[in-house]
């Protein structure tokens, strides 16, 4: 599938809405007083910034990265696989990131009976 | 040459995939593997130290391919000797940690298991970050030192370890967001992940990429290094970890994100002012750190925050830049690991049961645990640089080189910073000895085990003491090795596929 | 304008739209299912970019296994953000 | 007034993002002469005849990343454990997510075996088609995931588990050592690499990709089950 070659309309839309994610993520981790609603927060961070990341690999008119049978003879233009292979890792790193932090939160629940940071002492600040 | 530098991070990864495994044979195995695997780097990391002191750096790639298309690691003297410490560092707290009490304080076998892999992957993590050629390596060692390093935070069942730990997870994944974004806009414009590529290329970078990739690192990396505004976790997580722990976040962790700077800018960019911009963040976290600590009334908050200044020191001192800055620096780091290391762990000992860890509660303990106390004083005079011990050499060289360079200012603050610490030390010390003990807290003896490491370390800091030659040829070495950055991006990028 | 190119809009305002309602939303259910919706569509806008890889591991793992834990963790502390809402026996009732 | 810092932050940290990253060309190719790209993508089609060249990245040029990878899965299923550990007296009753009725527990046993078929599919074809270790493993943790659901008192084997999840570490680390041993460097490929587009093909990258398959897959399943029963804790 082609993206076509609309490229300004493009890059607003993906670097945008990869931006945005990025700072509504921020908001939500810096403003929230739920621990889990925190915990969404840096999950939604972690997804603009792979969206930023696969972007910049885009390439206009390039074919996914695969030398499968039917493009293999052609010799066609492939978007740039690197940052593909990172974001690779960086999702699962996220993923594991997010399960320790969640089991904090239950942790934290067992203690306090509650995840409104106002009302545990130390996570003040 | 006994071995490859990859060996010192391969091993620890397959004993940790053994280790449930050995433990369903015998349990001990949980307890010693760690040990054995440490003892085994150690000597191994000795050997490839002295290999490359004579004879230069040693890069081992990895995969087959050569910088820049590979990960490859770098062992020269600078990373090489950081990496020895720390795996001496880590032996010392395996040591101290076999049988301590509070892990082992379970009815349960789970959390011992769990306690040995962290500490060991803890260790092993800090290595890589020491060792990688390769920017997103980086990033994924220091992943893996962010997931050990919370766990082992909210290792105690108590509420405040998973306070900390959260804060540290809090602040750690803003660091590992920043560090992604730096990346990327590295990769988008040079095309390449390699450092010393990096360093090559950096020249054509554009000044705002460059720029705001450094700042972008500089934060990020900044947290893990206990720079001013971002060492919010450090504290809390400092006293909330079981006490080696402690140690080896000072010892171990720290260095680590210190040296990822160190290298960030005295490799792989160059732009000006970042030299200044170090003494001035160094500074600032020095004195507002140290006046931090004066004001703390808990043993393991005050050694936090003292930790928190050392390290304002070492960015000072490599700020000074030149071979006699970086010497400085690097002569910082050792002692700070040796006797920050001891601080933490003679002084869980003194408050071992006391819940709150007052400073009020060391009164007069010099007369019921002569020794530990003994050892206590011993690092608290090194740390604040009397003569003749190890602290002192270090302090002096700092002072030189930032006088050779006609920076008499700074002189003039560490001088007066360096006497805050010298009266919150004192004033623990006369606590211990010259105050009658009122609290009716318990006293636990330390583990002959425990009690070996503190004296294995009290014995470095006389012998450096006495004979600062013994490390100080390995420490010309190293900074000579960090400040020659054409040699390395040559040396890095001259390796071809066999 | 082709289809595709509008339909990428459509997929951004959606992306947006639902990661500000995954902020607001007070009942955290709510929000956890937005949240997936994110990464649902993150998931086409990666195959678009022709990274199937990531793509799959995205849907994998943002849609499915993120989703369940966080679910998990409602399910073991709190569903509500603020104070207004409180468990009485099996019911919630609004204060 | 914490909003408002919170937005004036927001409003420089925005400012600045879109100002580096609307220099950063979108879909235009940057880089001119060699460069990693096209240096990995021809590597990947003529030395490792791998057809998925982001499977040659992820595990071949860049595999060292991967194991670090899966070190941080299995240190993440390690530190939930001790963060959630509680003493078996303190534990009381599991926790019940919905109670699954007939029909589901009925469809779930049947999906189950063929979601393990999947995952399996996917990670062994990992170095041909899209997919590979991290996706199979998913998959099949979203199948254990289903039968944890639909019976609360299914039960997955903790020892089966770690074995698994060590003896597939293991594999990788051995497939590693494996080429140090041969006198080649760490991970490099010591098998005959084959044609591209066959199953056997691209040297020790299938064996690799289809440790990690499992090692991913016991570990997250590891995971799910740890969260899962977590106990409620005892109501004073």
């Amino acid at each position: 599938m082609n993206l076509g070659n609309n490229l300004d309309i493009l890059t607003i839309t993906f670097y945008g809405s990869a931006i945005l994610l990025i700072l509504i993520g921020l908001y939500a981790a810096l403003v929230k007083r739920s621990l889990i609603k925190i915990v969404i927060g840096l999950s939604i961070i972690d997804s603009g910034v792979h969206l930023l990341l696969v972007s910049i690999g885009y390439l206009q008119g390039g074919t996914a990265p695969i030398f499968s049978p039917a493009v293999i003879d052609k010799n066609p233009v492939m978007v740039d696989p690197v940052p593909q292979a990172l974001v690779l890792t960086a999702i699962v790193i996220g993923f594991a990131v997010t399960a320790v932090a969640l089991a904090l939160v239950i942790r934290l629940y067992r203690h306090h009976k509650t995840v409104n940071i106002d009302e545990i002492k130390n996570l003040k600040w | 040459m006994v071995g490859t530098p990859v060996q010192l991070i391969a091993i620890p990864l397959l004993a940790a995939f053994l280790m449930p495994l050995l433990g369903k044979a015998w349990k001990e195995l949980v307890r010693i593997t760690p040990g054995v695997v440490l003892v085994y780097l150690l000597y191994l990391s000795v050997n490839l130290l002295s290999y490359t002191i004579d004879n230069g750096r040693i890069v081992e790639m990895i995969a087959g391919w050569s910088p820049p298309w590979g990960i490859n690691l770098v062992f020269s003297p600078f990373s090489g000797f950081l990496a020895t410490l720390m795996l001496f560092m880590g032996l010392i707290v395996w040591i101290y940690s076999y049988r301590f009490k509070k892990i082992e304080d379970y009815d349960d076998y789970e959390p011992t298991i769990k306690y040995y892999l962290l500490l060991m992957m803890l260790i092993t993590a800090s290595v890589g970050i020491v060792l990688t050629g390769d920017i997103f390596n980086l990033f994924v060692f220091i992943e893996i030192l962010g997931i050990t390093a919370y766990g082992l935070t909210a290792f105690y069942r108590g509420r405040d370890g998973a306070e900390a730990a959260f804060k540290y997870l809090f602040i750690g994944s803003f660091s590992s967001v920043l560090l992604l974004l730096a990346i990327m806009i590295i990769y988008s414009q040079l095309g390449t992940l390699n450092m010393a590529d990096i360093a090559q290329k950096a020249g054509e970078l554009k000044p705002v990429y460059k720029i705001s990739a450094l700042v972008l690192f500089l934060v990020a990396l900044g947290i893990e290094a206990e720079m001013f505004p971002l060492n919010g976790w450090a504290p809390d997580a400092y006293s909330q970890a079981p006490a080696p722990v402690g140690a080896a976040f000072a010892g171990v962790v720290v260095k680590a994100g210190l040296y990822t700077i160190i290298r960030l800018i005295y490799t792989l960019f160059d732009v000006g002012g970042t030299y200044e911009y170090l003494i001035v963040m160094g500074m600032v976290t020095m004195v507002i750190a140290e006046f931090a600590a004066i004001s703390q009334n808990r043993l393991k908050r005050m050694l936090a925050y003292s930790s928190i200044g050392q390290m304002g020191l070492v960015l000072v001192a490599f700020g000074i830049g030149k071979e006699e800055g970086v010497f400085a620096a690097l002569f910082l780091m050792f002692n700070h690991a040796i006797i920050k290391g001891l601080l933490f762990l003679s002084g869980s000992y003194l408050v071992y049961h006391s819940k709150d860890k007052y400073l009020s509660e060391l009164n007069g303990i010099g007369k019921i645990m002569p020794l530990t106390s003994f050892l206590f004083a011993l690092a608290a005079f090194a740390i604040v640089g009397f003569p003749p011990f190890a602290g002192f050499w270090s302090k002096l060289a700092v002072l030189t080189a930032a006088a050779d360079s006609g920076m008499l200012l700074i002189v003039g603050l560490i001088l007066s910073v360096s006497v805050i610490e010298v009266v919150y030390y004192l004033r623990v010390v006369n606590r211990i000895y010259f105050v009658k003990r009122e609290t009716d807290v318990e006293i636990q003896k330390p583990t002959p085990q425990a009690m070996l490491s503190m004296l294995v370390l009290g014995a470095i800091i006389i012998a450096v003491g006495f004979y600062p030659d013994v490390i100080t040829g390995i420490l010309h070495k190293a900074s000579a090795a960090l400040l020659d950055k054409t040699t390395y991006i040559n040396e890095v990028l001259s390796q071809t596929i066999n | 304008m082709s289809i595709l190119l509008v339909s990428i809009i459509i997929m951004a305002i959606l992306l947006l739209g639902a990661a500000i309602y995954a902020v607001i939303q007070k009942d955290l259910l709510y929000a956890v299912i937005a949240t997936s919706i994110i990464s649902l569509i993150l998931s086409i806008m990666f195959y678009l970019l022709q990274a199937p890889d990531v793509a799959l591991t995205e849907a994998a793992i943002g849609v499915a296994l993120t989703t369940i834990i966080f679910v998990i963790t409602i399910r073991n502390t709190e569903r509500y953000e603020d104070k207004k809402h409180v468990k009485v026996g099996n019911k919630i009732i609004k204060k | 007034m914490k909003k408002v810092i919170v937005l004036l932050l927001l409003a420089v940290v925005g400012y600045y993002l879109v100002d580096v990253f609307s220099q950063i060309s979108f879909g235009e190719n940057r880089y001119e002469g060699q460069n990693v790209r096209d240096f990995y993508l021809d590597k990947s089609k003529n030395d490792l005849q791998v057809s998925n060249s982001v499977t040659a990245i992820v595990v071949n040029f860049r595999g060292f990343d991967t194991l670090g990878e899966v070190t941080v899965l299995f240190l993440a299923a390690t530190a939930l454990g001790s963060i959630l550990y509680r003493r078996r007296e303190d534990a009381h009753g599991g926790v019940v997510l919905f109670s699954a009725s007939r029909i589901v527990r009925a469809g779930s046993h049947l999906l189950f075996a063929p979601i393990l078929l999947l995952g399996a599919y996917v990670f062994i074809h990992g170095h041909l088609s899209p997919g590979g270790g991290f996706q199979g493993g998913t998959i099949i943790a979203t199948g254990f995931l289903l039968m944890l659901l639909a019976y609360h008192d299914y039960k997955v084997s903790h020892g089966v588990l770690s074995w698994v999840e060590s003896l597939a570490g293991l594999t990788f680390v051995f497939a590693g050592l494996g080429g140090l041993i041969l006198g080649k460097t760490f991970l490099e490929n010591f098998l005959p690499v084959g044609t591209i587009n066959y199953l056997f093909s691209g040297g020790i990258i299938p064996i690799i990709y289809i440790a990690v398959g499992f090692k991913v897959g016991a570990e997250l399943t590891g995971v799910l089950y740890t969260l899962l029963n977590e106990k409620e804790y005892k109501k004073q």
